[in-house]
Parts: structure tokens; sequence; C-alpha cells
């Protein structure tokens, strides 16, 4: 069931190769059952209403006393049902919004008008997404230009990929095969040329997919360089925190909050040092705004990230 | 509506027709500097059936173009441009001011017993604002053309767009005022000028909607006015207030154009629903059910509609928790749409029912209306819209609700009102074949963009999958039909202006202060202020229509 | 200044009270209408005043709140002025009506005098957003960038009502010369007194939301 | 007459209040009141808008219609501010 097959065969439901998928679909069925019932309803009353009190053998009639239980009825009845579709969505929604804590984080670039990908384990691709089947998956997604959108209908996941900000989508692919990768937020001329293939293998296959990486670095190792190389050790540890088990944490900051050091709090301390300063340290460091690109942005940060599988004591020097 | 003025006697082809708003005065200045509400109506009308003509052949052409999956006649630049004028056009040069505009002026004087507006120069002058903000537009089409789409998303149309986004933008601007008088003109003239006795639940529920609807225009659009500002000053000086390179964030803007730009689907829908409860009622001979519901429906859609603009940005990178909100109170401006629909239903339940041209556009209306509206629960629906916000599924339900929705009532509007306006009668046989054509060629273009949708294929795309290409030939093959289906209603329209025979007084002989004036009505619409003296739609004592 | 019975009644109203309640309705829908066309840019303010504080507020102590005191003491007193007019107005006093139009237009000149040496201020500080914009940070946490929108902000908020101002003296204008050819209907001088003192209200919330945002 | 004679008193001690007012709110402004000086602002600025609107502008003496129209901006300006921070107050 993947393009290949689907390629000039008429199709009237898409692929369903996620777990997310399914939960779509079955609220997907109740609406359309709902719909079904009472468009047919509506327009089945009015085909009948318009024969049988046609004006030939209908005379006109003094009109019926309003009945208020019927106007209740119809209020009380659709607003029920809007709730429990209100729910439901609800509950699917609050889903997309929580990957599992073992999703394999995949980095995702979006420009004019093409997808730039990054695995962990170093492999690069552009305009197609390899995962393996059966895994969450997490695409931590920001774009160099305008709003774009990353869109894969089988996996029935959406969400807009902002300048400026990291946005995330996550699904747990089923069926091994290839789907569509649309842009679905309308990004310029080229828009309809930002299209791609998601490619979902089996864990085997994905894994010999990976050792074939033409660097054969993984965006650790690449993040450790360009750790050294932008300075960044020259602070962190001494006149600055240490990022030791730092990523996933909660930071104390000079203004009193506390925040979760994720990926968008590394991304906007690198990018934007001042805005978040951590409590009892100086503001000393520069921005790197300009300096590295996105790409090199997200080897540093899975870099920091790294460092939470062998907490370091916390160095005691403080200025 | 029982009237105590006399009735007026059947007029039976006289010669020439009695002094009334089209034979006075015949100068070119008679008409540019005219004050009288009917025949800036006019000017509306010709003027909106210009740019709903511009709009519609933009979309002949793209559809046509989506013939084959590569695209068959356009490079993408002008395909986007193509698409974005239709949006431009359509929206806020044909929808929105269509029924408003068109009928309102028309009829909101003569519904409420009154000899004009209350603010005869700012009705003209709002003609002229938008005339002005058109022609901008009309220039920022052909001087560069314009590529954002009609939602101008910003940090594409203030830093990457190479196109005329600036004439563009300034044309939404003004053209919004033109709204805003219209609206303000609307409002102080329901209030102030109805006709003695015409007390608020005596009211026409058209003027009802209208009144809704003036107030979605007066509250929205400044809004509109002031985000699209932000968006030329951004554009043109690049100091960040939207794009994120520049520190500013591009949600606000979202935020910003849809809190107007949601509002103003109702600013379509409901004038619509305000004709569709005026005709249903007249050919079904019976008074509408559930009067106050329906009337109260309108205020409620009104209201609500503001509460609900964040369901536009569910996948945006709004916060979960705003998305959760703003679904919830989506689901509550369904429930007096849905109110209408029943009451329009149970209209019918032993009615006398003649389906007449309007009464074909009426009962459409609530059809296409009802689908249209059940769809979008699938939008308000936050795990649903993941999957089909921005596709194809989108394009076909807000199509549902404003052409299915608004085009079709505002045609049953002018078919229903034509021999008020005009005092000729078009063709019944025509009129009859034209609403059966866009029916069908309605439902022919749309509906297979649902399936397309919801199989994944995103809107605004010049190229698409193959598989994608026997859905897009059935929609493509649904527009010549609907294009020729609206090219009817013009000839066959046109044509009874000169050959129609002579209307009367009544001719549809439908309750309502407009139908006791002569047709067309007299500059002064009535000699003596009439007095009203009984509750609206009292049709068990009419006689039946003559075109019976 | 024109008494009541000869107001002018235009056709489409049977009587004078009629026309003259209408009027009032329309110039309160107007007045609406402003409130959500300032509303946009209030949202954006409150928006980027959440997301950046410490940029805000040192963009805000650049201003001189001196100045901004006294051009909302001299706006304020525009305003009594203006309300003095009106009430001149309804007591048919032409005379005392257009010497308070004629104080209210002095105060407003005066009130566009001080900000145009602001602006100028500002023009020489190299204030103004845009490529000649020159800031440079006094404390860690504050960010030219944002210090720049603030500007950004602060010149469309302040011009806009400037702009509302400049044509709020030239509607004075008028009612004056109207009310010399005595051509002045009671009705015209409280429509523009409204909008004069809506605009009057739009400065008191922007007064404190610009100049005294941080601590000086 | 004697009303509109009243109206006079009522303006200059409107007035007078106004000025107190802007005192009060450049005055809170010198003092350092932490998150509390943006509420403190903006509730002095409303007393001020709201003398401003009840007397200058009639709103008192206005018809019911017309305080609901006033009323009526006020609440759509809120439905905008409010709803759209609890999108920006709730992003992670």
């Amino acid at each position: 069931m993947g393009i290949l097959l689907a390629a000039g065969h008429f199709q009237l439901f898409p692929d369903q190769a996620s777990l997310f998928a399914n939960d779509v679909d079955g609220l997907f069925f109740f609406l359309l059952t709902i719909t079904a019932f009472f468009s047919i309803l509506i327009a089945g009353l009015i085909v009948f209403f318009s024969v049988k009190y046609r004006r030939s053998v209908s005379p006109v009639r003094p009109p019926p006393p309003e009945k208020m239980w019927l106007e209740l009825t119809w209020t009380i009845l659709p607003l029920c049902i809007c709730m429990v579709i209100f729910v439901w969505g609800a509950r699917v929604f609050a889903l997309a919004f929580h990957p599992p804590a073992d999703a394999l984080d995949i980095y995702v670039v979006g420009k004019q008008w093409m997808w730039k990908v990054q695995h962990p384990q170093g492999r690069r691709e552009i305009n197609e997404l390899h995962i393996p089947a059966g895994r969450p998956v997490r695409l931590i997604m920001t774009s160099q230009d305008v709003i774009h959108d990353f869109f894969v209908p089988a996996f029935r996941v959406k969400q807009d990929v902002l300048p400026g900000r990291y946005t995330s989508e996550w699904f747990q692919a089923t069926e091994p095969g290839e789907y569509h990768l649309f842009c679905a937020q309308y990004c310029g001329l080229s828009h309809a040329d930002m299209i791609g293939t998601a490619v979902v293998m089996e864990p085997s296959k994905y894994a010999a997919w990976l050792a074939e990486s033409p660097s054969g670095k993984s965006m650790t190792e690449t993040g450790e360089a360009l750790y050294r190389q932008f300075g960044c050790n020259a602070c962190h540890g001494t006149k600055a925190p240490s990022l030791a088990g730092l990523f996933d944490s909660n930071v104390v900051l000079q203004n009193g909050q506390t925040v979760r050091a994720d990926e968008s709090y590394l991304r906007e301390s690198i990018l934007a040092p001042r805005a978040k300063i951590v409590s009892g340290y100086q503001t000393i460091m520069p921005t790197y705004k300009g300096q590295m690109s996105e790409e090199q942005l997200a080897q540093i940060i899975e870099y920091i990230k790294s460092l939470r599988a062998f907490r370091e004591p916390e160095p005691e020097k403080k200025q | 509506m029982n009237v105590s003025t006399q009735p007026l006697p059947v007029v039976t082809e006289p010669r020439h027709a009695p002094p009334n708003y089209l034979n006075d005065g015949y100068s070119v200045r008679s008409w540019l500097l005219t004050l009288d509400h009917k025949r800036i109506a006019i000017l509306y009308m010709i003027s909106i059936t210009l740019f709903f003509f511009i709009g519609g052949a933009a979309a002949v052409l793209f559809r046509v173009h989506l013939l084959t999956p590569t695209g068959a006649l356009f490079d993408p630049g002008t395909y986007n441009k193509l698409f974005t004028i239709h949006g431009v056009v359509m929206v806020f040069f044909f929808l929105i001011p269509s029924i408003p505009a068109v009928m309102g002026n028309f009829l909101v004087p003569l519904m409420i017993g009154a000899k004009d507006l209350a603010f005869p120069r700012l009705n003209l002058a709002s003609w002229y604002v938008y005339m002005a903000g058109g022609t901008l537009t009309g220039y920022a089409a052909i001087a560069g053309g314009i590529d954002t789409g009609w939602t101008f998303y910003t940090p594409y149309s203030t830093m990457f767009s190479n196109t005329n986004v600036i004439a563009a933008a300034t044309g939404v601007f003004i053209t919004g005022f033109s709204s805003i008088l219209t609206g303000l003109n609307f409002i102080a003239t329901i209030h102030k000028m109805r006709a003695p006795g015409l007390t608020w639940f005596r009211l026409p529920l058209f003027i009802w909607a209208m009144y809704a609807t003036s107030v979605i225009m007066v509250l929205g659009t400044p809004v509109l006015a002031m985000t699209v500002s932000l968006l030329g000053i951004e554009r043109i000086f690049h100091v960040g207030i939207f794009d994120p390179a520049l520190g500013g964030d591009p949600l606000l803007f979202q935020h910003l154009f849809w809190f107007y730009s949601h509002p103003a689907v109702y600013i379509m829908i409901l004038p619509s629903m305000g004709v569709v409860s005026e005709i249903i009622p007249c050919f079904a001979r019976k008074r509408p059910f559930g009067y106050k519901f329906i009337a109260m429906a309108s205020v409620a859609i009104a209201m609500l509609g503001f509460f609900v603009w964040g369901h536009h940005m569910f996948v945006s990178g709004q916060s979960m928790y705003g998305g959760v909100v703003f679904s919830f109170l989506s689901f509550f401006v369904a429930i007096p749409s849905a109110v209408k629909v029943f009451n329009w239903t149970a209209t019918l339940h032993k009615g006398s029912i003649s389906l007449q041209t309007p009464m074909l556009y009426a009962l459409g209306f609530i059809g296409l209306f009802t689908f249209g509206g059940l769809t979008g629960l699938f939008l308000a629906c936050l795990g649903v819209d993941i999957h089909v916000t921005g596709t194809y599924f989108i394009v076909a339900h807000f199509h549902y609700i404003m052409v299915g929705g608004a085009v079709m009532g505002y045609l049953g509007a002018i078919h229903f009102w034509w021999p008020k306006m005009t005092g000729r009668v078009y063709s019944e046989f025509w009129g009859r074949i034209s609403a059966a054509i866009i029916f069908v060629g309605f439902n022919l273009t749309f509906f297979p963009q649902f399936i397309l949708g919801y199989l994944g294929m995103p809107r605004r795309y010049y190229a698409y999958p193959p598989e994608f290409q026997v859905l897009n030939v059935m929609s493509t093959a649904g527009a010549s039909i609907l294009g020729l289906g609206f090219l009817l209603p013009l000839i066959y329209l046109l044509w009874s202006l000169k050959y129609g025979k002579r209307a009367g007084p009544n001719y549809w002989k439908a309750t309502g202060l407009e139908w006791t004036t002569q047709s067309p009505p007299e500059t002064e619409n009535f000699e003596t202020t009439p007095e009203v003296v009984s509750e609206p739609y009292a049709y068990e004592f009419m006689e039946l229509g003559n075109a019976d | 200044m024109q008494t009541e019975h000869t107001d002018i009644l235009e056709v489409q109203f049977e009587d004078v009270e009629q026309q003259r309640s209408t009027s009032a309705l329309g110039m309160w829908i107007f007045l609406c209408t402003e409130i959500m066309f300032f509303g946009g840019l209030f949202l954006a303010y409150c928006e980027y005043r959440h997301l950046h504080p410490e940029s805000f507020a040192a963009a805000s102590s650049r201003l001189d709140w001196m100045l901004g005191s006294i051009n909302t003491a001299i706006l304020l007193t525009s305003s009594l002025t203006a309300a003095l007019a009106v009430r001149a107005a309804t007591l048919r006093s032409a005379g005392t009506m257009r010497f308070f139009l004629g104080a209210t237009i002095v105060l407003g000149v005066a009130f566009l005098t001080i900000k145009g040496f602001e602006y100028h201020t500002d023009y020489q500080e190299g204030l103004i957003p845009g490529a000649s914009f020159t800031y440079s940070a006094s404390q860690p946490a504050v960010q030219p960038r944002e210090v720049e929108m603030f500007f950004m902000l602060y010149f469309i908020m302040t011009g806009v009502h400037a702009f509302h101002m400049i044509v709020g003296i030239v509607a004075f204008f008028i009612l004056i010369s109207k009310s010399l050819r005595n051509t002045l209907t009671v009705q015209t001088v409280e429509n523009t007194g409204l909008y004069w003192h809506f605009v009057d209200v739009l400065w008191i919330f922007l007064f404190p939301l610009l100049y005294l945002v941080g601590h000086h | 007459m004697s009303q509109e004679a009243a109206s006079i008193r009522s303006y200059l001690a409107v007035f007078a209040a106004l000025m107190v007012l802007l005192g009060a709110t450049v005055g809170a402004s010198l003092l350092d009141l932490g998150f509390l000086a943006l509420p403190v602002a903006m509730a002095i600025a409303s007393v001020k808008a709201f003398l401003v609107a009840a007397i200058f502008m009639h709103l008192r003496q206005s018809s019911s219609l017309i305080r609901l129209i006033a009323c009526a901006g006020l609440f759509w300006l809120g439905i905008m501010l409010m709803l759209t921070m609890s999108d920006i107050l709730t992003r992670v």
C-alpha cells in the first residue's frame, strides 16, 4: 500500500500507517456517521415535505403553535453531540501533544522548498524521511525562512514548522512502505514541490540504512566537535553552568522562574542567551545567532542532550 | 404583515412605468451622486457582479490547470497569483459586500418602512470607498500580481513574497471601511428608523440577520484594518512585528487576522440565512416556525462567532491549551446554526409549497449549508482537524458554506426581489434550469474535494501526485458546469429588464412592507409612513401569488 | 449657532429628535470601531511586553516621562474645554462655544508641538526604527531588537493617535467657521466633542503603557 | 437650566480628579511596585477613562442603548485580548 502501488490507482481512503491514524479515523467515522445521518434527515425531510405538501394538494393552513419542547430538543441534543465530539477530539489531540519518553528524536529543517532531515546517528537526507516501523518517532522541526507544515497523510499528523522556534510532532509508524510527505502550509512559489517520501522500514533495515552514513559521525559527535570549535567548553562548567544533566531538568532562572530545559530552551539559550539567565550566574554568554546553521544548532543540542547519560558532579566554582 | 396603507391596485401592463427610483433621472450624475439607497444598491450590484466574474474566471482557469497532475496551463507563479486573486476578490469584494451591500441596502429601509438609511451620504461614500479599494486591488493584480493567498500569512507576505503585497493589502484596508460604514448605517437605521408599530419581534428575519451581520462588520473589520496596516509597516520598514527573524511572532498575525476573518464567514452566511428565512415562509405560505429562535440564533451566531477564531490555528504552533479552549468554544457556534436549519425544515411541514426559482435556491441552501456546517464539525474537532486542515477538505468545507451557502442565498435573494427591484419578471423556466445546473455543478465541483482532502491533498498545490487525478478531473468538470450555471442568470435577468413582463407591486403575494410599495419602488419609498399593526408573516391571510 | 427649530431636517428622518438621537448613536458606533482598531495595537503591545519585559522597561525609560505627563495634563485640560464648548453649544451661546473651541484647538496644537519635540529628540538619539536605529543596551537582558520593536509600537500608537488629533483639530476649525456662517447644529458639536474625548481616553491608556513601564 | 448650570461644577470636579489621578499614576510609577505596577497603572487609567466617558461624554445621562454600545466595544476588545493571551501565556 505504498506510493508505488497507489500510483495511478484511484483511492477513496488514505493509507493507514501509524497508530495515530487509527485514533483519527475512528473519530472521523463517528463524525461521518453523524454527518450522514443529519444530512440525509434534513435533505429527506425537505424532499418529503416538498412533495407531500405541494401547493396543488396542500391548502394554506393557520400556523401551528410554537412548540417549546421541540425547540429545546433540537438545541440541547446537538449540544450534547457536540460535547461528545469535543471531548473525544481533545483526547486524540492531547495524544498528539504527548510523545512517549523513549521516542526517537529526528531533526527536520524546512526551507523554501525542501525538507532537510538529520538522524541522531548522523545520516542526513533531503525530502525523504526514513524511519523504523513500530517505534515512536518525534520530529523536532524548525524553518529557515517562512512557515511550512510537515504533513504525512498516512500518519494523520500535521504540524506547522515555524522559523525561529521548534515545533514537534510524533507518530509510531506501523506498516513498512513509502508514503507521501507534503508541505501543507503555503510557502511560496514552489510550495507544491516541497514534497517527499516517508519511508517506513523494518527496524533492522533502518539500522542498516543508518550505518550507510557517508560521514560516519553521529550528531552527538559532530555536536561535540562544534561545541569545542565554538569555544563553549571555555566557560560552561566553570564560569557558566555545567551542561551535564541539564537536558530535561528544571532550571531556576535569575528572575525566580523555573523552566524545563527542553530543546526549545537550549535553542533559545544559544541564540538569545540573555533572555533566560540561570540563577547565580552572570550574563557573559554572547549570542550565536547567525553564526551557526539550524543543522549545527541541532547537532550541539543533541550533544548537550547526550550529556545526561553521564551526569558529572556540578562544579562548585561559581562566579 | 398587515399594514394600514391601502393595497395598491394591480398594475396591468401600463405603457409607461409610474415614477420610480429607476426613471427618476437618467444622467450619469443622477446615479453617481445619488443618495437613494436603492440606486446605491444597484451600483453595488453592478460592481460586485463584475468582481464575481473576475474571481470566477480565475477559478475556472486554475481548475482547468489542475486537470493534469503536473498542471496543464500555468507556471507555478501564475497559478499562485490566480488562486490568491480568486480568494481576495471573492472574499473581500464579492462575498462580504454581496447581500449586505446590495440586498441590505435595497431592502432595509423598505422593510422597516423608512424613507432611506440613517446616513445616506455615508452610504454613497461606502460605495466609493469600496470601488477605490477594488481598483487598487485590481491594480495590484495586474501590476506584479499577488501570491500570498488571501490569508496574507507572515512572514511570507512581509519578507519573502516578491509580488505587489502592499497595493493589495491597501486595497483590502480601504474596502474594509466600506464594510464598516455599511454596518454602522444599518445598526443606526434599524434602531432608530423603524415604522410606528414595527417592534423588534415584528421585524422580518432578514432585518435580524442584517443587524447581526452589521455588528460583526462594525466590531471585526477595524481589527483587519489594523492587521494589514501592521503587515504593510513590517514589509516597508523591515521592523519586527510578525517576522521571527526580527523578533516578532507570526502567530500574532494569525490571531489578529482570524479575529476578523472567522467572524467574516458569518458576515457572508448570516445574510443568506436571513434571505432563506424570507423565501421559505413565502413559498410555503406559512409563518416561519420558531420565529424568535431564528431571530435570536442570528444574534447568537454574531456573538459566538467572535470566540472561535483559534480553530484556524490548531496546528499553527498555538499552545495545546489554546487549541482546546478554541475547540470547545467552536462547538457552541454550531448550535444556533442547527436551530435555524431545524426551524426552516419545520416551517415546510404542513405548508403549501411551490417550488419556484427562489424556493429552489432556498431549499438548495438548506441542504448545502447543512452539509457544509456538519463538515465544519470535523474542523472544530481537534483530533480530526490535525489531519484535514490545510487540505482540500478545508477548501470543500468553506466552499459549501460560501458558495453553497452565501452565493445560493444571494442568487435566491436576487430572484426573489428581482420583480421588486426592477419591476420585471424573469423567465421562470430558465430560472429553474439554472438553479438545477448550479446545484449539480456545485456538488460535482466540491464533493470530490472532501475525498481529496481526506486523502491528504494539500490546498494551493499547482501539481499533485497522479493518484489524485480522477477526483481533480471530476472537480474541474463540475466547475465548468457551475460556471455555465452562473452565466445563465446574467443572461436571462438582463433579458428580463427589457422583455420581461411587468411584475406588479407584490409579485409573490409576500408579506412585508417592501411588497406594499409599487415595483420598482418610488424614490421616496412610501407616500405616507406605514404603520404596522400585526405580527409578521401572516401568510394564512394572504392570497396566493399571481405566479401560481 | 442655529436654534433648534431651524435645525436642518434631512429627508429620511421624521423629526429632529429622531435625527439627533440617530446621529449620536452613529457616533458611538463609530467610536466602538475605533476601540477595535486600536485594539489590534494593544494586543501586539500586550504580547511583546509579556515576552520582553526588560527590553520594554529599558526602552520606555528613554522616553521623557515629564514631557509625557505635561502632555497628558494638556490633553485632559483640552477635554475640559471641549466639554465646556459642547455645553455652551447646548445653551446656544455661540460666542462662548467659539472661545472654548479655540482653547481646545490651542491645547491640541500645544500637545502636538510637544509631541513633535519628543519625536525630534528620538530622531536625534537614533531611536527611529529602521536602518538608522541605534541603541546600545545598558543591561544584559535588554536586546536592541526588542527595544526597536517597542519604538515601532510607540511610533505607530502615538502616530495614529496624533493623526486622530489632527483630524479633531481640523474638525474644530470647521465647527468655528460653520458657527460664524450660522450653519452649525448642536449635534455636530456634540459628536465632535465625543470624538475628542475618545482621543483623550486613548491617550489616558497610552501614557502609562508607553511612558511609565520601567522604574525611573 | 439648573441641571446645565450644575454640569459646569461637575466638569470642574472631574477635571480636578483627573489631574489628581494623573499625579497618582506618575507617582505610582516612581515607586517600585514590581508586578503590581501594571495593574495599578491600568486601574488608575480605567478610572480616568470612566470619568471622562461618564461626565464629559455624557454617558451618565445617555440612553441605555448608547451605554450598551460603549460596553460592547470594551467587551469585544476584552475577547480579543483575553483569548489571544490565553494562547500566548500557555505556550511551551
